[in-house]
């Protein structure tokens, strides 16, 4: 089975500088990828240039079989690809129900609906009449994530959907990604916090300068603190 | 931003600057020299602008008030007070600053276009003003027969050289303070409450009043500058403080490049001449020529004349 | 033993919801005071209210056994309060080094020498430096911020602070995107500030929490849950109930420091 | 400013300065002026005095201020011997100086007095005023008159003199009321208070796009069956195709009408319909006026320099002048004597005309009637 | 009979005049408010397109004001709206990422290049279009004689509002616009064609400047100078209201619709000094405008 996101040889950056040098990712279909690594390392633009928001100068994304690379980005997320962005992003102006409802597709149906986001996420809907910019970090964060569902995604990149989350809406994200994957969701997961991140995935690649330096899974991850120290805690050569 | 790095080139600026600035009349006929003297008395008014709206991130459309402030306490002092221009600069700059401290409290919690739009209503509203004070200020005839200004007195600002020459010493030396406020540590501060005023108050800085002090500082040279312009043309009416000629002074802060003294001065130049060539040549399609020249600056120039005068500009660290 | 800080039945209401809801606390000087709770228990708008960003509908504050609860924002930050944001509010179009010259000019007074170009002050250049290579951000002094990368802005947003000369030190999540290393260098960091500088941190991080903290005050909505000694803290249930079993009991989040 | 202006050598074009606007609320009027000075040149084969003409023109624009910098230029640049054109009066006293200083004479419409260099070719204010005061005095005695004008110098100047005359001649003035200038979109309030003040009559000074607007408004709420509307040559002037029937029963004076008999005028109408498919309005009139007037004065200075100076001079000797309006010379104010006529505006087979309906007297540039 | 009623009945026509100027100036100032509210944009050319729909009206509308001229007329200013609305966002679009100064610099040119080409097109004169047939006339109201078209543009300024309010706050199309004014980027992850929103917003605002313009031909004329003068008014109309409110517009219209007419009426020397005056004290009072909801942003 060929994987349902494939990334190839991408190189990618912002005005002319490359800070991606050649990625080559997969992510198998219902299976949960971590992406971990240093601040600065190119995490996040990786995952906007997926989505189609960083422009790649060379190299292609695959999805579903389907060559996305240089489509524009409300094709690429009508392809099925859902993004809960760095920073949250969300709508300033719009109240939460607003946000959410916007992102409601009509051609898109699936299992989650307005009324199963304001269940996992009963805060938001306390809040659903108040101004995006009016939330706490953490409720925006939840608000973010609602939104990219909503599009009822078959692959959800989250990029640090953790930051900002106090330990218990972090275990109720968890509980989120999980039942993705049940459903048969796959997730390309940034993430600083390492233990959530290894509590999720399946797979786990570390990317340091622009490039995937090591693709293991999570036992892997545990078994090689020498590597681990190496390629996430040395600041390169000064 | 750190356009204001001092190199070795520089050091050999300033006097290179005045002597190309004092040739112009030796070398081009009177009305080219005329209308030097005229870019250079409009470039101050948008110097203010650059000051309030490129260095403090404070559009405005309603500069010429100021600029008319300047000019009509110019014009009618002359006929009353003295001739002196010097003397009537520092008068103009005193009416202008104070009118603009007088307003400028108005405006320093608005931002944006309701910024831009607070500043035309003060503008027009002191237009207003020199329209409805028909006796004293000859309504929207405006003022006409104002005696030619003296350096000193004996020494007559009439031969278009000299006139010239008087004009250019004033714009230099105003560009030099200019430049002097935006690389001083209160030009920083303006930057960075353009930038981002909240944070700018979790560091202590009262944003309000460094605005007000910029709107101030910039209604005072734009009085100067009008007082110059009427050093020069003898009139001045309404239509000088209206909308129409803020318009025209931010088109050449646009042009020019939103954050350079130069390009004030360039900006203006296009401007100026742009406007006098077209009743002549162009029968009418003067706002039709300008306006294609902005959409072309817009596109091809992002920071306007001042972008290409140094498209390397690179960054450092200070 | 001087406090720092005494809030008395601070209060924010935003209509019905009051954010802060009566709080009363005191804060050690020197003190490296944490303060948690649930999203949107009311931690962001406590510092708001410290800060002078927003007014309380109710209450009183009082810095050093000063009462503050009046003055203006800059008034408080040039008693030398100073902040960093939960989302990173720093001069986008400015380099790095600029940012932090900002703050530094601030504290050595701005209108000594105004025509003097502001580059031209060797003390605040250095003191600049330093802030920025406290933070570990001295290799990007030069550059653009808007080419920084998120967690690069956090550490800038810490500079800023640094660079302003704080008494009282107001982190709003600094660890927030941090990678793990960033983390530590910053716990490290946080450990290495002057005793008498008194900090009040907010953090979802636990473990920083409990490497740094001196004190530990709970917030659920709005209301102060507890306060006190971190083991007196994470030993009430009622903490327990509210915010912290959600770490604690997790099983699926292991350890793998 | 100042040096040399103008030709020397016999065989040199002259350089005449040609102001007229083309922007702003007379720029139609501009049209008019330009019309005119095109037909005289054309019948005179480009020349005047018998000198090739070098016509240099400038748009006076909307407002003084873009008059100015094109005086400038047409005195420092272009160095022209003479000016003519300039609608807006303000913009004329705003640029008297400019030209006397440089001494280049001006012939124009424009009301600028006391100044040695500029010649009115047109009307005065006084003659248009006090011939349609003696008017309304004769007519309107117990009918109290109503006074509205656009609110700048000229406005004023006439709205107040009209004033005076009424109140000395013993007419009730209901009101006044002064608009502002060019800004003015809705005329219904002031309309409203005219309204009110139940008057007979109304004098109104408004000219070009204003003059359009307020005369179709007037009619739209009903004052053209209330009172009669009157206003010098300018209300209607160029505007009636605009106006339409709302024009219809406007009382103005003039200095001109299409319909004079005489030989001259039959030309110039004749000409001017050949061209345009209109009849010549007022302004079209006296910029043709100033060409004949530019004309004689250059042929007088024979074989000599054609200097700002010389013309000035040669201005003051010209002597009878014959134009469309008939004969006249200027007087000591150098200005016109002249016939002012009583025009109504009337529609004439779907077509709005000012028909002259009554000769109010020969009025000389202070307002004596003799 | 009290003082307030005969205050009243001395300037009733003076209010409803008031009323029917302030709807006309609402219609004109709607779509540049929503232009700006949603797309950022702030239209300079607005003005222009006005001035053009009353040309468009000027030549079209036959002598009488045949109704089939009428329809003909507004027909092909929504057309012409349109089109040059489409035709501003490709312009507009490429210099979207530097902020809304460019944008608006770009169509200030538009609309003195614009402009000029009208005057050239047009010549100077003032045009005057004819009131629809059978609404040329007046009626009695009040004892006095009004023009009946002043009465219709009540009615048209009242449908326009009541569609824009069904348009903007009971479907997502509002809420999707303001998103993407807030973070366009975002918006396209949800895979909505931000492109398409954008044209279809630009393309309404523009039409119903155009259309305004054929609306108010027979009040305004169509002459040189018009532009820049309702281009002003409209701007201050927007900004008292509260930029990207449409229910601001309304307020907006209707409070200098008053202002102009009645304060006109009661206070004409200080006249001039009303409008300006009004929105200054307005900002000052509240720096937004009086209705805005989007006070975080600039
Ligand atoms: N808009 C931008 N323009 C220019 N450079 C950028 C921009 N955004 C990021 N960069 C640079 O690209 C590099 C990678 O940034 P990116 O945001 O992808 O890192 P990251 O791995 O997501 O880091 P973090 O963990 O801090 O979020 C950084 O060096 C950053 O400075
Ligand atoms: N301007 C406002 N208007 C209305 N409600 C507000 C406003 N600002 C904050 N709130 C609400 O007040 C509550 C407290 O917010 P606050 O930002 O203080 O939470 P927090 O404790 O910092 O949460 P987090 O950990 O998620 O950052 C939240 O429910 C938030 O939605
Ligand atoms: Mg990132
Ligand atoms: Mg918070």
């Amino acid at each position: 089975m060929s994987p349902l996101l494939e990334v190839r040889g991408l190189r990618a950056g912002y005005d002319g500088s490359a800070v991606l040098q050649g990625v080559d990712v997969a992510v198998e279909e219902g299976t949960v990828l971590a992406v971990l690594g240093r601040n600065g390392v190119g995490k996040s633009t990786l995952v906007m240039s997926v989505i189609g928001l960083v422009r790649a100068y060379a190299g292609s994304v695959t999805f579903a079989g389907r060559d996305l690379t240089g489509a524009r980005t409300d094709t690429i997320a009508a392809a099925g690809i859902a993004l809960v962005p760095q920073g949250r992003r969300v709508f300033g102006p719009l109240t939460v129900e607003e946000n959410l409802r916007i992102a409601v597709r009509r051609n898109r149906p699936g299992p989650w609906t307005l009324e199963r986001i304001y269940e996992v996420l009963p805060r938001l809907k306390e809040r659903r009449g108040n101004r995006g910019d009016q939330l706490s970090g953490g409720e925006q964060q939840m608000l973010a994530i609602g939104r990219a569902l909503l599009t009822n995604p078959r692959l959800l990149l989250l990029d640090e959907p953790s930051d900002g989350l106090s330990p218990m809406v972090v275990a109720q994200v968890a509980d989120v990604v999980r039942a993705l994957r049940d459903d048969g969701i796959t997730v390309l997961l940034v993430e600083q916090n390492v233990r959530l991140a290894l509590g999720l995935a399946d797979h786990v690649a570390v990317m340091v300068k622009g490039e995937i330096a090591w693709r293991t899974d999570p036992a892997g991850f545990r078994g090689d603190r020498e590597r681990v120290r190496a390629l996430m805690s040395v600041t390169g050569p000064q | 931003m750190t356009f204001l790095q001092r190199t070795p080139a520089r050091a050999l600026a300033p006097p290179l600057l005045v002597l190309v600035a004092a040739a112009p009349p030796f070398l081009l006929g009177p009305y080219a020299v005329s209308t030097f003297t005229q870019i250079l008395a409009f470039s101050l008014m948008v110097m203010s602008i650059v000051l309030l709206m490129g260095i403090a991130g404070m559009p405005t459309i309603g500069q010429a008030g100021f600029f008319g402030v300047g000019g009509y306490a110019t014009g009618l002092l002359a006929d009353r007070l003295t001739t002196s221009a010097p003397t009537l600069l520092v008068i103009a700059a005193v009416a202008g600053g104070l009118v603009a401290a007088a307003t400028g409290w108005l405006l320093v919690r608005v931002k944006g276009t309701y910024l831009l739009m607070l500043t035309l209503a003060i503008g027009e509203l002191l237009a207003l003003v020199a329209i409805a004070r028909v006796t004293l200020t000859g309504g929207s005839d405006g003022l006409a027969n104002i005696p030619v200004l003296t350096l000193w007195p004996g020494a007559e600002l009439r031969h278009v050289a000299v006139v010239y020459w008087y004009i250019a010493g004033v714009v230099l030396l105003m560009a030099a303070l200019i430049a002097l406020i935006i690389r001083s540590p209160f030009g920083r501060a303006l930057l960075g409450v353009r930038d981002n005023e909240p944070r700018m108050r979790a560091l202590g800085y009262s944003t309000g009043l460094y605005k007000y002090a910029a709107f101030t500082a910039s209604g005072a040279i734009a009085g100067i500058a009008g007082s110059l312009w009427v050093t020069q043309t003898l009139f001045i009416s309404p239509s000088d403080m209206s909308f129409h000629t803020s318009a025209l002074a931010l088109l050449a802060l646009i042009v020019g490049g939103s954050q350079s003294l130069w390009g004030a001065v360039a900006g203006s130049a296009l401007i100026i001449v742009v406007q006098n060539m077209l009743p002549i040549s162009m029968q009418g399609l003067g706002p039709f020529v300008l306006g294609v020249v902005l959409v072309v600056v817009v596109y091809a120039l992002p920071d306007g004349f001042a972008g290409i005068r140094n498209p390397l500009r690179r960054r450092h660290a200070t | 033993m001087t406090a720092a800080l005494q809030v008395d039945g601070l209060t924010r209401a935003y209509g019905a919801l009051r954010a802060v809801d009566d709080v009363t606390l005191t804060v050690r000087a020197g003190a490296r005071h944490a303060l948690i709770g649930p999203n949107g228990a009311g931690k962001s708008t406590m510092f708001k209210l410290l800060s002078g960003e927003i007014r309380p509908t109710g209450g009183r504050i009082r810095y050093f056994g000063e009462d503050i609860t009046r003055r203006s924002q800059p008034r408080r930050a040039r008693m030398r309060i100073a902040q960093t944001y939960q989302h990173s509010s720093v001069f986008m179009p400015l380099t790095v080094a600029e940012n932090v010259a900002l703050a530094a000019q601030r504290v050595q007074g701005i209108g000594t020498v105004w025509w003097r170009g502001a580059g031209r002050y060797p003390d605040r250049t250095a003191a600049a430096r330093e802030a920025l290579a406290a933070v570990g951000l001295a290799e990007r002094s030069g550059d653009l911020v808007s080419s920084l990368s998120h967690g690069e802005r956090r550490q800038l947003e810490l500079a800023l602070a640094l660079a302003a000369r704080p008494r009282l030190l107001l982190l709003d999540e600094p660890t927030a995107g941090m990678s793990a290393t960033e983390s530590a260098d910053f716990v490290e960091l946080v450990k290495a500030l002057p005793d008498e500088l008194t900090v009040i941190i907010v953090e979802h991080d636990l473990d920083v929490v409990f490497s740094l903290a001196t004190d530990i005050s709970v917030l659920h909505h709005g209301r102060l849950l507890a306060t006190g000694a971190p083991a007196e803290v994470s030993a009430d249930p009622a903490v327990q109930d509210a915010y912290l079993s959600w770490s604690a009991t997790d099983d699926d989040l292991e350890e793998i420091e | 400013g100042g040096g040399t202006t103008g030709s020397t050598d016999k065989d040199d074009p002259v350089k005449i300065g040609f102001m007229v606007p083309k922007s702003g609320v007379y720029a139609s009027i501009g049209t008019d002026l330009e019309r005119a000075m095109q037909i005289y040149l054309d019948k005179h084969d480009g020349k005047l005095g018998g000198r090739e003409v070098d016509l240099v023109t400038v748009d006076e624009g909307s407002t003084p201020q873009t008059g100015t910098a094109a005086a400038r230029r047409l005195v420092q640049q272009e160095q022209v011997a003479a000016v003519t054109g300039i609608v807006n009066s303000a913009t004329a006293v705003g640029v008297a100086t400019v030209f006397s200083d440089a001494k280049i004479p001006v012939v124009s419409t424009g009301q600028v007095s006391d100044n040695p260099y500029w010649w009115r070719v047109g009307w005065t204010n006084p003659m248009m005023n006090t011939s349609i005061v003696d008017y309304l005095v004769a007519q309107a005695k117990d009918k109290p008159v109503y006074l509205i004008g656009a609110d700048y110098k000229q406005g004023r100047d006439i709205i107040e003199a009209v004033k005076s005359g009424l109140e000395s001649g013993g007419v009730k003035v209901a009101g006044t009321t002064f608009t502002p200038f060019g800004t003015t979109q809705d005329y219904q309030p002031y309309l409203s208070e005219i309204q009110k003040s139940k008057a007979a009559a109304v004098y109104a000074f408004y000219a070009g796009a204003e003059a359009a607007k307020f005369v179709t408004q007037y009619a739209q709420f009903g004052l053209n069956t209330k009172a009669t509307l009157y206003g010098n040559q300018a209300l209607t002037e160029g505007n009636l195709a605009a106006q339409g029937p709302a024009a219809a029963g406007v009382l103005t004076n003039s200095i001109y009408s299409p319909r004079i008999d005489s030989p001259a005028n039959k030309e110039f109408v004749e000409a001017y319909a050949a061209k345009h498919k209109a009849q010549p309005s007022v302004y079209s009139e006296a910029q043709y006026a100033s060409a004949a007037v530019l004309d004689k004065a250059i042929a007088s200075i024979g074989g000599g320099a054609v200097t700002g100076e010389a013309i000035n001079a040669a201005l003051g000797q010209v002597g009878d002048i014959e134009t469309p309006r008939g004969t006249w010379r200027f007087d000591s104010f150098q200005a016109p004597t002249q016939t002012i006529y009583l025009r109504r505006a009337t529609e004439n087979g779907g077509v709005m005309t000012d028909e002259v309906i009554e000769v109010l007297g020969v009025y000389s540039s202070d307002g004596k009637k003799s | 009979m009290s003082a307030a009623t005969q205050w009243f009945d001395a300037n009733l026509i003076t209010v409803i005049n008031g009323l029917a100027y302030g709807l006309l100036l609402y219609t004109l100032a709607i779509g540049l408010s929503l232009v700006f509210g949603m797309l950022n944009l702030l239209n300079l050319a607005h003005g222009t397109f006005f001035l053009a729909g009353a040309y468009a009206a000027a030549v079209l509308v036959a002598p009488g004001g045949a109704w089939l001229s009428w329809v003909l007329a507004l027909s092909v200013a929504l057309a012409l709206g349109a089109v040059a609305g489409v035709g501003l966002t490709a312009v507009t679009r490429p210099l979207a990422r530097r902020g809304h100064m460019a944008e608006a610099l770009l169509t200030l040119g538009i609309s003195m290049a614009g402009s000029s080409l009208l005057l050239w097109v047009f010549g100077a004169d003032v045009r005057s279009v004819p009131a629809p047939a059978g609404l040329d006339g007046g009626v009695t109201l009040f004892g006095d004689p009004y023009p009946v078209y002043r009465l219709v543009l009540i009615g048209f300024g009242l449908v326009i509002a009541v569609l824009a309010e069904v348009i903007l706050e009971r479907t997502m199309t509002g809420a999707v616009v303001r998103a993407i004014v807030a973070d366009a980027d975002i918006v396209r992850t949800l895979g909505i064609d931000t492109r398409k929103i954008l044209y279809g917003v630009l393309a309404a605002g523009s039409a119903l400047a155009v259309v305004a313009g054929v609306l108010g031909g027979p009040l305004l004329g169509a002459g040189p100078g018009l532009d820049g003068h309702v281009l002003l008014i409209a701007l201050v109309v927007v900004v008292i209201g509260g930029m990207g409110s449409a229910r601001g517009a309304l307020i907006g219209g209707l409070l200098i619709g008053q202002v102009q007419t009645l304060g006109t009426a009661l206070a004409p020397e200080v006249a001039p000094f009303l409008i300006f005056g009004a929105m200054a004290l307005i900002l000052v009072v509240r720096p937004h405008g009086l209705l805005n909801r989007a006070e975080a942003t600039a």
